[in-house]
């Protein structure tokens, strides 16, 4: 598997060469917040846990720095015993202590770790530490000898190991961090990994370049001699590029283009688990009536919008967790939407019935024909899908409602400013998971929530959730997440649009990829075929 | 004419400053200690070599400039700081250059008019229209010409232009500023008998500068010569022309060509050496020491006094 | 010396009489001539005002005619061309999305159906307007203060000028920003409540638009009043200014009747480069999301949302640059040819 | 002066020549058919109102005419050549070298980035292969030939450190560095005021004595053409209305417009103040140039044949020309009472 | 000279430091901030940020923190989009590549901007005049993100002549170069034009027909050099605008340069960044705007530095 791809060809073997998005704002373990940036740091570290392909594409959790893992009965208590045969990048061992650090790293303060939310109240004395109550060296992780680390959690979580390979965990180098500061990611010399790839290069804005870690436990098995993350913003660029061979796997090439290539089987849409929603400011006349939400949520054309709007396989959204979200027995079973059913119907015949019933609870609301209703203003921010659907969403309200809705756009800031303060009445919305469960997505409407730019606010939501939080067994917290996405429903909060999907392109002569739902994409055993 | 004085000027100066390096200043003098009086209804010459300072005196004067010291005084009134609208109307100048002094994209109706405007001289707009036309009936234009643009007219019909907006408002005493140089040699004639009889019938003053003794000499009553600043000499026209004094005077009127070739051919010609100094480093002593074939050490440091040498003949020279 | 002296030195004039065989001397040939044949005689120039003169320069120049044809096309097809499209510029047709251009859609339809040929020309329209308006905002703004500053001089003009190189090198995105969000409620609430037919179409266009403006007021002019002064600190050495000083002019009015009228030539070419200035300033603005809103649109944003389909729908892209292209090159060809038609010095 | 000249021999015949400028107004007659000749050593005096073609035709022979002038008529013939057939390599050898020609105006004739030597050398090196040391010694000479002191250190500044005096005789010097049989010296002095005037013609009259070349010294001073010329063109809208010695002219006009010109000046030397006889009317527009005599509408002698008919050049002495109808007047009536 | 050019730094000083702090007010007053994204962090951790960079201090009071800092060559760390990195070497490390480019653009634009410009005017009002106006006037005319991507996909992709990531080769230059210079170049030709135009018919250049120089001669020296004086005040701010890299050219052709960079940090609210480009971009104007009033000198020799005003 020689040759072939990126602009080199003939110097450094197979380089695979990637363009997922731009410079990553980090590729800190702890301190990164991105899709990208997890993206590339999974090639270059590894968690107790890891992604591996399961033959068809799709990554399944296994054993990755850890050899093997105990559960306690009570489900609370996880005992990592690591692989005798892991070294960092620079060759020195990989410890338990190491693991120990990063994990402490994430919840000190001082770190000021976006993603310490995820073991927020799930790991023992995180909370606390967040707060700044205790300190980082009481958390529940702990080295009990160099090669087994123990956790302790609050609950009973099943997707709780699915954390432990999610790059906010991974285990760093103290030394390193020490050494580099703040800056210690930007040379090759201080960022060391435990990963498949260790960093060779950062050209800024322009690529990361990693090779392979002769260090790590299954060098010989490993695909490119070299990876190569192009930093491109231009989707026009990032296609060209593909096209002329310079790059072989890209994502989201530019919009008007999608269908095309779907069509011609060129561009795959990989599933993702996040959704497209429409967030209504409760609080704000004319939204506070749920009708006139309902009204709103009922003539958006879910099937017009996936099919003409976005065109890359996305999934005419039902509810509000997506499909893919695994329910109580876990992956492979029945997943949570199909057990949680459908709140409307998106089915194409129904539409008009939809319709009908929308212009009636709009009359029931006081707007006949939308006779009286104020002039609206749907916000969201600069981006050409976001516009082409805004626009879309914009005639459905008009034409089937009889509204007037305005259209604002706003640049990233703004609009995250505008939202989060609720000065808006509808605004676009979506929500990414992080990890396969519900509560990632059902957490956010808790009344007072940081993210709960709707103003959502209802006791009984509140109390289901919090049903799940403390919730022992997974079924008592599927019970819960279930009541609490139909109260949501029943007040008709937001309107989802459609589940996301991650459209990708990659050459032909590219196999061995595989990729999560969560939207990381491993190619360190990609191999190359004439 | 009678011996009312009109204007009044006092050791005159303007200088302008000039950015030299950093921070440092210096002055073109191109006024110096310059004092006369101009009697009403009489004209007053002023002739010198092109940059000696004439139309900075002029203007100087009207106050187009400030002075830098000295007094001006009209009919006895020191208007040295005062406030120029009400003397706007009274003192008015003609410009050397009648296309410049015309705002191209204006018509000769809007050029005229401008000065009713200003001082408010009409009540309707058909008087006003009527004043125009009477202003431009006077320099000898005709009311057709009224809504065309300066640059359908000839040059000498552009300086009536500019004759009849100074006339526009009536005033008593007119800086002629070289307001012929520009034009050719067949219309100069018709402007200076204009000039003339304007003068006749309105009793007008004039200061009327020119570097061509022969025209100013035809017009003038008094002729005052500078010389890089100063005045050098000031006496009545025919006085100087027969008896110049100073030695530039005299070398000035040796200069003019004779429009007759034997005379010309005749003539011993007093032909200056070099150039006239900067006025940003004036020579010491009298200014003209430097070219004055009759220089002597004195001259080198003594700033020579106008002085009366004869009944109203003046002249700044020490060897006088 | 006179006639007499002409008289008394007769010629013979008959060998010249014969090289022109076809000339004879008629008896009343040597009587005096009256005022009236003299003036008849000479033929005056057509009395022509400024502007007629002008026109008739500019009629003369093909290719400022021709841009000015041009022009005139392009603000029929933006202003009058929607009255004659059955289509509306967001309506958006189901089932004809993505269509070719044929014979229905002469310039296809966009991926919500909407026809292409009349979101053109509006988008002619709305940039046409940012465009004029815009420059003609910093032509106001930059004329005045160029020439304000270039006629006080000294101190004054220092500081004036000092301050135009600052606001030269502040980051205009950020003032944009600015603006779109401290005016975004209370334009909105005009554009809502107003009856005011004018606020309203504005609403249209949307705050960010109008936020453009007023950047566009406060930001773009340093270039025009750098230009304005150079001209004006040249002109006010000239003496007609001179001359309304002598009459007693004030200042202002010396600025406004003679110094700015003077430097129109500039003020046109600095203006007609302003407009493609203006126009992609909100292209641009519009790729960061602070342009028109949608779903009206502008020539620079259908250029800019094509971009994403380069290869299937490569038209989308080629039609709007080509008539921004197009229309630009016009206004400026036109532009070049009434500066020189407006130059009186050009006349001979 | 007698001794240089060689006498009789015609330099520069000028027959006939039209030339016209084609503006988007119409058809402009700038010169609308003059003929003279100059002999070698000859200078001779154009004179005329502002705008009567007397650039417009020096420039005709220099072959610079801007656009929209064309030559329309007419043959200039330099030595026995056709100076209008040459191409473009023969005219640059012709310009400068063999005629030069001084403008107008001093203060804008120098390239203001260039120093005075630059330009000086350039004169001579685009004419003669010969090396800039050689060059740079001629142009010292010709530089102290025009009576500026200091020439080395002069050579070396650029024209804004030169005052107008300075920069004419800069002008006469390049003028004269190839040693050009003829020079065209279109008003060379009107910029300036008098007593550089008197400078400048001095210096003329001097250099004219030493090298013996012809010059056409355009001007519309009456004053300075008594001083320095030999023969005089009067010329009106286009027009030669009179020509011939300098001395006729002066004394013997033979055409109102001359009468006119002379009667009109102030005389420095008049004793008594009389009041200016001056030419009523304005010029004509040379855009209309009427059918007839030009200078009708002004002469106070005009006839109605003046209006009709163009008069022709009468010969009225030795070598004295005019056009004007009234030199007909008698014997024309005679003729047709004869009749 | 040497206290003039003292005298205008000590000026250019305090004008960039006026553009500093306007800056600064502007971007603390425009909504959003460095940390908000969509899964907003706690208020914990958005405290500690803000109290790890400073921001929970008054504005004033950051501005004369960064002002003094600013004394001391220290321009921060990027807090957004290279997190922790120092703003100093973003700019050391983008700066170069921009300004490779940059100078290629503007050498072309020159070098063929003003020969263009020349032709132009000598042949003015005729065919090849009209022809060549209308083709630099395009250059202004057509948006330079159609012009970038148009050539992107003809050269790069339908023809495959030139690569199109990144700047692995000479040939790799050639796209961004053309067309970041492509306007410049039109500008330069058009102003050329106009000002030779001017130039043209004065009375020194028909001295110079006079004297049988020949024409290309009577073009390029004795009227280029005088009307040069426009193109350079154009090329002054033009040269800065064109060495920090043009944004859209910059994304297209994903050059590491600081054109892109200055305008997603606006985006992205970074404000070091912010600061540290417009600062640099600022200083850079200024010296710009020195050096062609420095070369006007050389260029005509009747300039005065000293007067002017
Ligand atoms: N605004 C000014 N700033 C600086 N110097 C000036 C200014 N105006 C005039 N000067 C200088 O003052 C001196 C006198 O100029 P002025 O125009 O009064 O001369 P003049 O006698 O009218 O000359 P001319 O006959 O050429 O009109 C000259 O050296 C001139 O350069
Ligand atoms: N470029 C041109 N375009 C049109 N007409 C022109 C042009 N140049 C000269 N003319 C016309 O040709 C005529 C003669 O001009 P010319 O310059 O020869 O006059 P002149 O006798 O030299 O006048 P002056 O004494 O003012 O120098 C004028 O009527 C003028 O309008
Ligand atoms: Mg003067
Ligand atoms: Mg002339």
């Amino acid at each position: 598997a020689c040759g072939g791809g990126g602009g080199k060809e003939a110097d450094a073997g197979f380089e695979m060469s990637i363009c997922i998005a731009s410079e990553p704002m980090t590729i800190d373990p702890q301190l990164n917040s991105s899709v990208d940036g997890a993206n590339m740091i999974q090639h270059m570290f590894e968690g107790l846990m890891k992604w591996k392909d399961d033959g068809n594409g799709n990554a399944v959790l296994t054993e990755g720095q850890a050899a093997s893992y105990e559960i306690s009965d009570d489900g609370l208590v996880y005992t990592f015993k690591l692989r005798d045969d892991l070294a960092w990048s620079d060759g020195q061992p990989v410890k338990a202590s190491d693991f120990v650090y990063g994990w402490q790293r994430l919840v000190d303060p001082a770190t000021a770790a976006d993603y310490n939310y995820m073991i927020d109240g799930i790991v023992v004395n995180a909370t606390e530490i967040i707060a700044g109550e205790k300190e980082p060296s009481e958390l529940g992780v702990k080295a009990l000898d160099d090669s087994t680390v123990q956790i302790t959690i609050t609950n009973a979580l099943p997707f709780f190991i699915e954390i432990c390979a999610f790059p906010a965990t991974y285990p760093v180098r103290q030394d390193m961090i020490e050494k580099g500061g703040d800056q210690w990611t930007f040379d090759p010399a201080t960022y060391i990994g435990n990963g498949p790839y260790k960093m060779s290069e950062w050209k800024h804005n322009s690529y990361i370049k990693m090779v392979k870690n002769d260090k790590y436990y299954d060098y010989a098995n490993l695909g490119p001699d070299s990876i190569k993350f192009a930093l491109m913003d231009d989707d026009n660029a990032k296609l060209a590029a593909f096209k002329s061979g310079e790059l072989l796997h890209i994502w989201n090439p530019p919009l008007d283009e999608t269908q095309a290539l779907l069509a011609s089987g060129e561009l795959i849409a990989a599933d993702y688990i996040g959704t497209y929603y429409v967030c209504f400011n409760v609080e704000a006349d004319p939204f506070d009536d749920p009708r006139v939400r309902e009204a709103f949520s009922l003539v958006i054309d879910r099937n017009y919008i996936v099919e003409q709007v976005t065109g890359t396989g996305e999934v005419p959204a039902t509810g509000f967790v997506p499909s893919g979200v695994s329910d109580a027995a876990g992956p492979g079973a029945d997943d949570f939407r199909t057990v949680g059913g459908d709140y409307y119907s998106v089915d194409p015949a129904d539409y008009k019935a939809n319709c009908d019933k929308a212009r009636a609870l709009l009359a029931e609301a006081g707007y006949p024909n939308g006779e009286g209703f104020p002039i609206v203003d749907y916000l969201y921010n600069t981006m050409d899908l976001h516009q082409s659907i805004a626009e879309a969403l914009q005639n459905m309200w008009q034409t089937e409602l009889g509204v007037t809705v305005t259209l604002t756009n706003q640049d990233w800031g703004v609009f995250m400013e505008t939202r989060k303060n609720h000065d808006f009445v509808i605004a676009r919305n979506g929500w990414i998971a992080d990890y396969n469960d519900p509560i990632q997505f059902l957490d956010q409407f808790v009344t007072g929530g940081g993210n709960n730019d709707s103003n959502y606010n209802n006791s009984k939501y509140d109390a289901e959730i919090a049903k799940v939080k403390s919730g022992k067994t997974p079924e008592e917290r599927f019970k819960a997440m279930h009541e609490a996405e139909d109260v949501l429903f029943a007040d008709r909060v937001i309107a989802p649009v459609f589940f996301y999907t991650q459209p990708y392109m990659q050459s032909e002569k590219v196999k061995g990829m595989y990729y999560t739902p969560l939207g990381y994409f491993f190619f360190m055993y990609c191999t190359l075929e004439e | 004419m009678n011996n009312n004085v009109l204007v009044r000027i006092e050791h005159l100066r303007k200088y302008f400053p000039i950015k030299e390096g950093f921070m440092q200043v210096k002055n073109v003098q191109a006024v110096e200690d310059v004092s006369f009086s101009i009697r009403e209804g009489e004209t007053l010459g002023l002739v010198g070599e092109s940059g000696c300072g004439k139309t900075t005196l002029g203007r100087t004067i009207l106050r187009l400039h400030e002075p830098t010291a000295g007094k001006i005084y009209y009919r006895d009134k020191d208007i040295t700081k005062e406030k120029m609208l009400p003397y706007r109307r009274k003192m008015q100048i003609i410009f050397q250059d009648p296309s410049a002094s015309l705002d191209p994209r204006k018509t000769v109706c809007e050029i005229v008019g401008e000065a009713i405007d200003i001082h408010k001289l009409a009540s309707g707009k058909t008087e006003r229209i009527e004043k125009i036309q009477d202003l431009l009936t006077q320099v000898g234009l005709n009311s057709e010409h009224c809504n065309r643009y300066p640059h359908e007219f000839s040059g000498g019909q552009q300086q009536r232009i500019g004759i009849a907006r100074a006339l526009a408002v009536q005033p008593e005493f007119i800086v002629c500023d070289e307001p012929i140089s520009a034009l050719d040699v067949s219309i100069q004639s018709q402007i200076v008998n204009m000039l003339e009889d304007m003068q006749q019938e309105r009793n007008l003053t004039y200061l009327f500068i020119a570097h061509d003794l022969s025209v100013v000499r035809h017009i003038s009553n008094r002729i005052g010569v500078m010389y890089l600043g100063n005045l050098v000499e000031l006496a009545e026209s025919n006085e100087l022309n027969r008896h110049p004094l100073h030695p530039y005077t005299k070398t000035l009127l040796s200069a003019v060509p004779i429009p007759d070739p034997v005379r010309s051919r005749e003539r011993k010609r007093i032909i200056l050496e070099g150039d006239i100094p900067s006025p940003m480093n004036p020579p010491s002593g009298c200014r003209f020491h430097t070219r004055c074939p009759y220089a002597t050490g004195r001259c080198k440091e003594e700033v020579p006094e106008l002085r009366e040498l004869s009944p109203d003949h003046f002249a700044a020279c020490h060897i006088l | 010396m006179s006639i007499n002296h002409i008289l008394s030195a007769q010629v013979d004039v008959e060998p010249i009489l014969a090289q022109n065989a076809s000339f004879e001397f008629l008896p009343d040939d040597f009587e005096l001539a009256s005022d009236d044949e003299k003036a008849n005689f000479i033929e005056m120039r057509k009395s022509m005002s400024y502007w007629q003169d002008a026109w008739r320069r500019l009629k003369k120049n093909q290719v400022a005619m021709v841009a000015l044809y041009i022009i005139i096309a392009i603000i029929l097809f933006a202003f009058i061309g929607p009255y004659f499209s059955q289509y509306d510029y967001s309506q958006q047709i189901r089932g004809s999305e993505n269509i070719a251009p044929c014979w229905e859609h002469p310039f296809g339809t966009d991926n919500l159906g909407r026809d292409i040929l009349v979101r053109t020309m509006f988008g002619t329209r709305v940039s046409l307007i940012i465009g004029v308006v815009a420059s003609l905002l910093v032509l106001v703004i930059g004329a005045t203060y160029g020439a304000i500053s270039g006629f006080i001089g000294g101190r004054v003009d220092d500081v004036m000028m000092r301050l135009a190189e600052l606001i030269y090198s502040v980051p205009d995105i950020l003032v944009v920003l600015l603006l779109t969000t401290v005016l975004k409620v209370p334009l909105q609430n005009a554009f809502n409540t107003s009856h005011l037919a004018i606020i309203k179409s504005l609403g249209v266009l949307g705050p960010s638009l109008v936020a453009i403006f007023i950047a566009f007021g406060l930001l773009y002019w340093v270039a025009l009043a750098r230009i304005i002064r150079g001209q004006v600190l040249m002109l006010k050495e000239q003496e007609f200014v001179t001359a309304a000083k002598a009459l007693g002019a004030s200042n202002k009015n010396i600025i406004k009747k003679h110094l700015l009228p003077n430097c129109i030539g500039q003020i046109i070419v600095t203006t007609c480069l302003e407009i493609p200035a203006a126009i992609f300033l909100e292209s641009f603005l519009s790729f960061l999301g602070l342009g028109v809103s949608a779903p009206m649109t502008s020539l620079g944003s259908l250029a800019a949302a094509a971009l994403s389909g380069m290869y299937s729908y490569t038209y989308r892209l080629i039609i709007p640059s080509v008539i921004l292209s197009v229309m630009i090159l016009s206004l400026n060809l036109f532009g070049d040819g009434l500066r020189d038609a407006l130059d009186p010095r050009l006349k001979k | 002066m007698e001794n240089v000249k060689n006498e009789e021999k015609v330099l520069l015949e000028v027959n006939d020549l039209r030339v016209s400028f084609f503006t988007p107004a119409g058809e402009v007659k700038a010169v609308g058919g003059i003929s003279y000749n100059i002999n070698y050593g000859e200078v001779m005096g154009i004179v005329g109102e502002s705008g009567s073609g007397k650039s417009v035709e020096a420039y005709s022979i220099m072959g610079l005419l801007q656009s929209p002038g064309k030559v329309v008529g007419g043959t200039i013939t330099f030595e026995g050549e056709d100076v209008l057939s040459y191409n473009k390599k023969q005219l640059q050898d012709f310009r400068g070298n063999r005629v030069s020609m001084i403008f107008q105006n001093p203060m804008t004739c120098l390239n203001p980035v260039y120093t005075i030597g630059d330009q000086l050398i350039e004169a001579v090196r685009v004419h003669h292969k010969i090396p800039k040391n050689q060059a740079w010694a001629k142009a010292i000479e010709m530089l102290e030939l025009v009576g500026i002191n200091n020439p080395d250190k002069r050579m070396k500044q650029f024209p804004h450190e030169f005052s107008g005096g300075m920069r004419q005789r800069v002008m006469i010097a390049m003028g004269l560095i190839c040693d050009p049989k003829l020079l065209i010296a279109d008003e060379p002095t009107t910029a300036l005021d008098v007593t550089i005037q008197a400078q400048i013609l001095e210096l003329m009259k001097e250099i004219q004595k030493k090298t013996g070349m012809a010059i056409i010294f355009i001007t519309h001073n009456l004053g300075v053409v008594a001083e320095i010329c030999d023969k005089v063109a009067v010329m009106y809208a286009g027009h030669i209305v009179e020509k011939g010695l300098v001395d006729d002219i002066f004394y013997q006009p033979k055409h109102p417009y001359t009468i006119g010109l002379l009667e009109s000046m102030p005389r420095i030397d008049a004793d008594e103040y009389e009041r200016l006889i001056p030419i009523s009317g304005t010029p004509v527009d040379m855009l209309n140039p009427p059918a007839g005599c030009p200078f009708g509408p002004r002469c106070s002698h005009c006839m109605k044949l003046c209006l009709r008919e163009t008069p022709p050049l009468f010969e009225v002495g030795d070598g004295h020309y005019s056009a004007c109808w009234l030199l007909a007047k008698e014997e024309a009536k005679e003729g047709a009472v004869n009749e | 000279m040497a206290k003039y050019v003292i005298e205008r730094l000590f000026q250019a000083v305090v004008v960039v430091l006026l553009i500093a702090s306007i800056t600064f007010l502007l971007m603390n007053l425009v909504p959003g901030g460095p940390f908000l994204s969509e899964k907003s962090p706690s208020p914990q951790v958005l405290a500690a940020l803000e109290a790890k960079y400073g921001l929970d201090q008054p504005v004033l009071v950051q501005l004369k923190t960064y002002l003094t800092d600013l004394f001391h060559g220290d321009l921060g760390v990027s807090f957004k989009m290279q997190k922790n990195r120092p703003v100093l070497d973003i700019i050391t490390d983008m700066f170069p590549v921009s300004a490779k480019i940059g100078l290629f653009a503007l050498l072309w634009a020159i070098i063929v901007g003003i020969p263009l410009g020349c032709i132009a005017a000598y042949h003015r009002g005729k065919k090849l005049d009209s022809f060549l106006r209308v083709v630099t006037t395009l250059g202004i005319s057509v948006p330079s993100f159609v012009l970038a991507t148009s050539l992107m996909i003809l050269f790069g992709v339908k023809w495959k002549l030139l690569p199109i990531v990144g700047l692995s080769s000479w040939m790799s230059y050639i796209l961004p170069c053309f067309s970041l210079g492509f306007l410049p170049m039109s500008y330069v030709a058009r102003l050329t034009r106009s000002s030779m135009l001017d130039v043209i018919n004065q009375d020194y250049v028909r001295t110079a027909r006079a004297k049988g120089v020949p024409p290309w001669l009577v073009v390029f020296k004795h009227a280029l050099r005088n009307s040069l004086i426009p193109v350079l005040s154009y090329l002054g701010p033009i040269t800065a605008f064109t060495l920090t890299g043009g944004f859209v050219v910059e994304s297209v052709f994903n050059i590491p340069g600081l054109g892109r960079y200055f305008i997603q940090s606006i985006l992205n609210r970074d404000y070091p960044i912010i600061m540290g480009t417009t600062i640099f971009l600022a200083s850079l104007l200024v010296m710009m705007n020195l050096i062609v009033d420095i070369l006007y000198k050389f260029v005509d020799p009747r300039v005065d530095l000293s007067r002017r005003s």
